[in-house]
């Protein structure tokens, strides 16, 4: 294939298809992923081209969707099921932390989960409440899953096809902001497996370590940065769980400063933990403590209020700002 | 509670179970043409409440046309409209006594307008200015549920406080076919009969969980069966007759009063228009399957059933749409009015204290909004 | 789907539900003093059955009775028994084909055993060595589940791809009365039902959820009603009757093969013993209320009935005896037996591959342990 | 009351009896809480005392527990529910996140939930899967829940009494492998509020942060220090949320060296949180990075292979002397 212009949702909408054309034992199923493709189309067309027997509607309950792809798991299938937004896979909760993540474990490995849980996830849509909660932390906390944030087309497809052919649990989260949002990509080029960061633009001063939704925002403040004369790495971590402390750590030595940047509240999160580990592991090499840019301690605010509360180019420089330049 | 087969103290409590199941045919008073139809059991309501059903009626579907246009015009974020269910609404709303709760999901805005709401403040959430607009505490209306089937259990335990304190309070719960299916429609009902909660349960099946088909989210003869398995009467009606609507519903609220417990009541209603503005039902159904629901609308029958016996003539249905317009006339001035957003709210209401991280992050905001201004 | 009140494409889908309605009297065949009793429906299993039947009553109470002992003796970390309630243990695995799949709760270790399970695996779990001791994908016996109710929803996945493979696998799933509360229960009966899933989903009702007796738990007229609401058949039976057992599941068994989708049993038991070892079910039962249970034992039922006709005797009953008494042997030794603990099990199989971040903390308990040692 | 010996079992029932006695809105329910008076006897006596209106069992079902529990709030009780363990409280998940966290914001402030969920939690007990859980992480990451987790009697107690008389939903975290040990409390002398931290043990050479069941772990670690001439300063965080800044950094402060001690996984946890906000807040006053003694990010073990999960004297002795004291 050569490069093309397309939406993550087309990518990840063609990674189901060639996924399921490529393993017959890859089923699609979850609320309206039928007839309709599902409310945001990632699922469009598969119920035709490859019946309703690998692509169904379920009835309206999620835990209901996650525990019976456990058992078709159990049973020799690899079950790709639809949460229709971040706030409605709670129901799921407890198949997720007490069966999905611990079945492999509890049978010694006898028993694996080939399961991959897509979540529509976080805001900046103009969502009302509970259709726009980033709950990465939830599962990146859970021992048993792995747990992928894709940022661009080209990287939703091939994380995505990596996720159906990994052989446990992934929690793969799709930004919705990002569904729409067109970028040059070539879906046969292979990306980094799960496990690996990526540097995605090169930089000198700090670095900015981001996720998903965030990765654009902190391409967009290195970009103003560079107006500035000051120099930004940004490295898309892309999976959160396993995570990549080499690629995230060599990035910060080499600038001695560091932010990171992420959409959900910041209290025992994600960001937490890449804050902690980066000065655990590089401590020495720090001029200044790790920043963290992210939502507030708050539900997530209705439409007319939520720029307050995502991740701004303003607040990321004025956080770069903060890592005591003065001192070096 | 030792075991007899044929004795009292069953524990496996087999008791009389016929009189749960609901009728094979949903309750109608009065046909799609606007023609009675004798019932044994049900009787028609008096005129005055028809009448008063007919004027609500006129004005909800005048509230489902007003947000439909304002959606359209971006003055709210979006709108699941109940255009086609306004009889399941206003009767919802007007089989209700002073001090009742109801609590409805996001399609049943025109419930809590019947029931007294101030229409701007019912669409605050779906405007986006803030997530709730009513007081919950004054209106005795919960806030507008989305995480289907959560609010059924709220209303049980309202209900069952209120039942602790000696109180008559009945709570009128609403949810759609599709919210059967999750697990706390179950638990909600099994916890109202345990615990003999006053709690109407009205499921609106209007046919549609957004694209899935009632025959997609369930294989039970009906979904007013499902009440006999928590010991709750089931029973059907049709959802586009506000006569029988309010007659059924009507007593079924008398008797969760009369400390029955809980009821459970079907409603047979369409969909007529896509899920939310923002749905494309064109990808799931056919005109051909909408067109007839159109012949069945809520309001020309009843409608029909007045003015056939006098009991409402152009003059009086002027006035009524006349009352509807004034509706829509406040829904567009509050609507169209651009709040300011205050950053503080955002802080001010997560805890009745802020913590000192929330006061930390909010100074922030604070900060980031001076330095702009400069 | 046009909608017309009479014809044939009613989108509420008003179908004949009376056959999906339990019988008001649970079915027995065998009654406590071990006479047969005639039922419409359903037949004696032939002798041949009962006698089977009947040597692994013998081994299933020897199983209980053994795994008691061993957790006073502290070789097992908790013991819930199904004491009183092996004729729903030993008919749920004796009504299964080759293939066909077992989702057993905490308290069905001895229908695992039935099952063909090796006892020391099956105890693993509540000796505390490992969760789950034996292969669920060789035996075709899911891990004793413990989240109630959670385990429904696999076992209808399990079958719903077995389905879809064009394999006839049925799927018998266990849970208890407090378990029927769970919203995993409403959730799985309902998938189960939509796509016609072979799930025999057995409920055994023994009156109590730790100490909650049933009447906290439910105000059906039984927990067979349930099913109706699904749109699947409910069934009673009594519990302690290893021949109506073996009659009722084999006959569900044999309709989910056939393509008729899901079934509901209900067996009426009695959980004889406190819930686990370390319950107290005197504060909250009477002694009044277990003893006339002890005299409708399930074993000495049958046991009476097959003397009664020549086919027993006490050679036979002896050599079963015997057989149980190597199993409970067994048990001894496997389960005295110290397994040395090997942190290294800890990292291997949480992931297919461990991550750097597992590796990393490994190597800090080797390192820890390499200088404990020093 | 004058100081006595008891359990925190026997304080926690003290404390729910004396504030039912003090406010007829506080009922208490959940599962063979009644007649059987809890599975751990939390709730010992109360039906008999109150009648079973004030203190019932409800169906087994946790979701419907605490949904129950929202309407009732939202109706003028004051609810204490007991979630019978750590893991059978993933079923509540969605009406804890989207509904008893949300309420007050979704209704600006006019309808707070006065409720307690009551988490038997943690291990060391020797009890099997699902019995376990150190699950504080995902109630601490959700905004609108304040989450307590006491280390002995007496703070069980107060902080139990105070979490009754919030006006917010509290998570109350009962560290199961201390309901029975017993120690001094006088039950009338009042403790600190809820968001305050103490430092239980002075020292001065660097500061143990611990909560729940790690507490008396540290404790020990830090008299085992004092063998070997190393004074350790223990700070008992009690209140996760809100958390209580200024004690826990004015105490790294005063030490410059900081340990985290805690039961749970450690990514994307607590304990990442902490060792996050004491390295941005002490950075300038600390000699090494503060280290992590935590769970490993495996499913809880079972009972013969536990002792390795739980942080140790061992391992904290093991994290202090890393903390390069060559340096200083
Ligand atoms: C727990 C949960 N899952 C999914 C959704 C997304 N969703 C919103 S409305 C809807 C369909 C609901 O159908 P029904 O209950 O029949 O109500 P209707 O919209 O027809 O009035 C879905 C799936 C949700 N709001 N909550
Ligand atoms: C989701 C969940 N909640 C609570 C528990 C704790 N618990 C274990 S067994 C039990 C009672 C179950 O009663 P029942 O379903 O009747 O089965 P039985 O023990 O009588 O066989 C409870 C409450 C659990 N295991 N899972
Ligand atoms: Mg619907
Ligand atoms: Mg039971």
């Amino acid at each position: 294939m050569a490069p093309e212009k397309l939406t993550m949702a087309g990518a990840l909408n063609r990674a189901l298809r060639d996924a399921m054309h490529a393993d017959d034992s890859v089923l699609v199923f979850g609320e309206d992923v039928g007839t309709l493709g599902g409310v945001f189309r990632i699922t469009d067309g598969l119920t035709a081209e490859f019946g309703d027997q690998r692509c169904f509607d379920t009835p309206l309950a999620e835990s209901g969707i996650l525990g019976m792809a456990i058992g078709m798991a159990m049973n020799g299938m690899r079950p790709v099921v639809e949460m229709q937004f971040d706030a409605f896979a709670y129901p799921a909760f407890e198949q997720l932390v007490s069966h999905a993540a611990k079945m492999r474990n509890r049978t010694r490995g006898r028993v694996g989960l080939p399961i991959v849980i897509r979540v529509p996830y976080a805001g900046g849509i103009g969502g009302v409440e509970h259709h726009c909660d980033s709950s990465e932390a939830y599962y990146a906390h859970t021992p048993g899953l792995h747990v992928l944030a894709p940022s661009g087309p080209g990287d939703a497809y091939g994380l995505l096809r990596q996720a159906i052919e990994s052989d446990d649990p992934v929690v793969f989260l799709e930004p919705k902001k990002l569904y729409f949002s067109r970028a040059e990509a070539d879906l046969a080029s292979p990306v980094p497996p799960i496990g690996k960061a990526v540097v995605c633009r090169a930089g000198t001063d700090a670095t900015l370590i981001a996720y998903g939704p965030a990765v654009p925002v902190a391409l967009e403040a290195a970009e103003a940065a560079a107006q500035e004369g000051r120099s930004l790495q940004v490295v898309d971590v892309r999976s959160i769980v396993p995570f990549d402390d080499e690629t995230v750590c060599a990035a910060v030595r080499s600038t001695g400063r560091a932010v990171v940047v992420a959409e959900a509240a910041g209290f025992a999160s994600v960001s937490s933990e890449i804050a902690a580990r980066v000065m655990e592991r590089c401590f020495h090499s720090l001029h200044a403590p790790v920043r963290r840019v992210t939502g507030f301690d708050i539900p997530y605010p209705p439409p007319k209020l939520e720029h307050f509360q995502l991740p701004s180019v303003d607040r990321i420089l004025d956080a770069v700002d903060d890592l005591q330049w003065e001192e070096s | 509670m030792a075991f007899n087969w044929h004795g009292e103290q069953n524990p496996f409590m087999t008791r009389d179970a016929a009189h749960l199941l609901p009728s094979t045919v949903p309750v109608t008073l009065i046909d799609p043409d606007g023609d009675p139809v004798p019932q044994v059991g049900h009787d028609l309501p008096d005129s005055e409440a028809l009448v008063r059903a007919f004027a609500a009626l006129v004005a909800a579907r005048r509230f489902n046309d007003q947000a439909y246009a304002l959606v359209r015009q971006g003055r709210l974020a979006v709108y699941p409209s109940s255009h086609g269910q306004e009889a399941c609404q206003v009767a919802a709303a007007h089989v209700l006594a002073d001090g009742d709760w109801l609590f409805p999901t996001y399609r049943d805005t025109a419930a809590v307008v019947a029931r007294g709401v101030d229409p701007v403040q019912t669409l605050t959430l779906l405007k986006g200015d803030w997530h709730n607009g009513y007081d919950p505490t004054e209106t005795h209306v919960a806030p507008l549920a989305t995480p289907l089937a959560t609010h059924l259990l709220h209303a049980v335990g309202v209900a069952h406080a209120a039942r602790l304190r000696g109180e008559d309070t009945v709570v009128m719960a609403i949810c759609g076919d599709g919210a059967t299916s999750e697990g706390d429609f179950h638990e909600a009902l099994n916890f109202a009969a345990v615990f003999r909660a006053p709690v109407v349960f009205l499921v609106q099946n209007n046919g549609y969980a957004i694209s899935v088909p009632l025959d997609r989210q369930t294989a039970a003869p009906s979904l007013a069966h499902k009440g006999i398995g928590y010991g709750i009467p089931g029973e059907r009606v049709d959802g586009n007759d506000v006569a029988a609507l309010l007659s059924v519903l009507g007593a079924a609220v008398g008797r969760a009063r009369a400390g029955e417990g809980p009821q459970l009541v079907e409603a047979h209603t369409y969909r007529v228009q896509a899920h939310t503005n923002a749905d494309d039902a064109g990808r799931y159904r056919t005109d051909d399957e909408v067109t007839p629901w159109l012949a069945r609308d809520p309001i020309t029958r009843v409608e029909t059933y007045l003015r056939g016996r006098g009991l409402l003539d152009d003059d009086k249905a002027a006035a009524y749409a006349e009352t509807a317009e004034r509706l829509a006339e406040r829904m567009r001035a509050g609507l169209n009015a651009d709040v300011p957003a205050d950053y503080r709210d955002l802080f001010a209401h997560v805890y009745a204290e802020p913590t000192p991280q929330l006061r930390e992050q909010q100074a922030l905001v604070a900060d980031e909004l001076a330095r702009e201004v400069r």
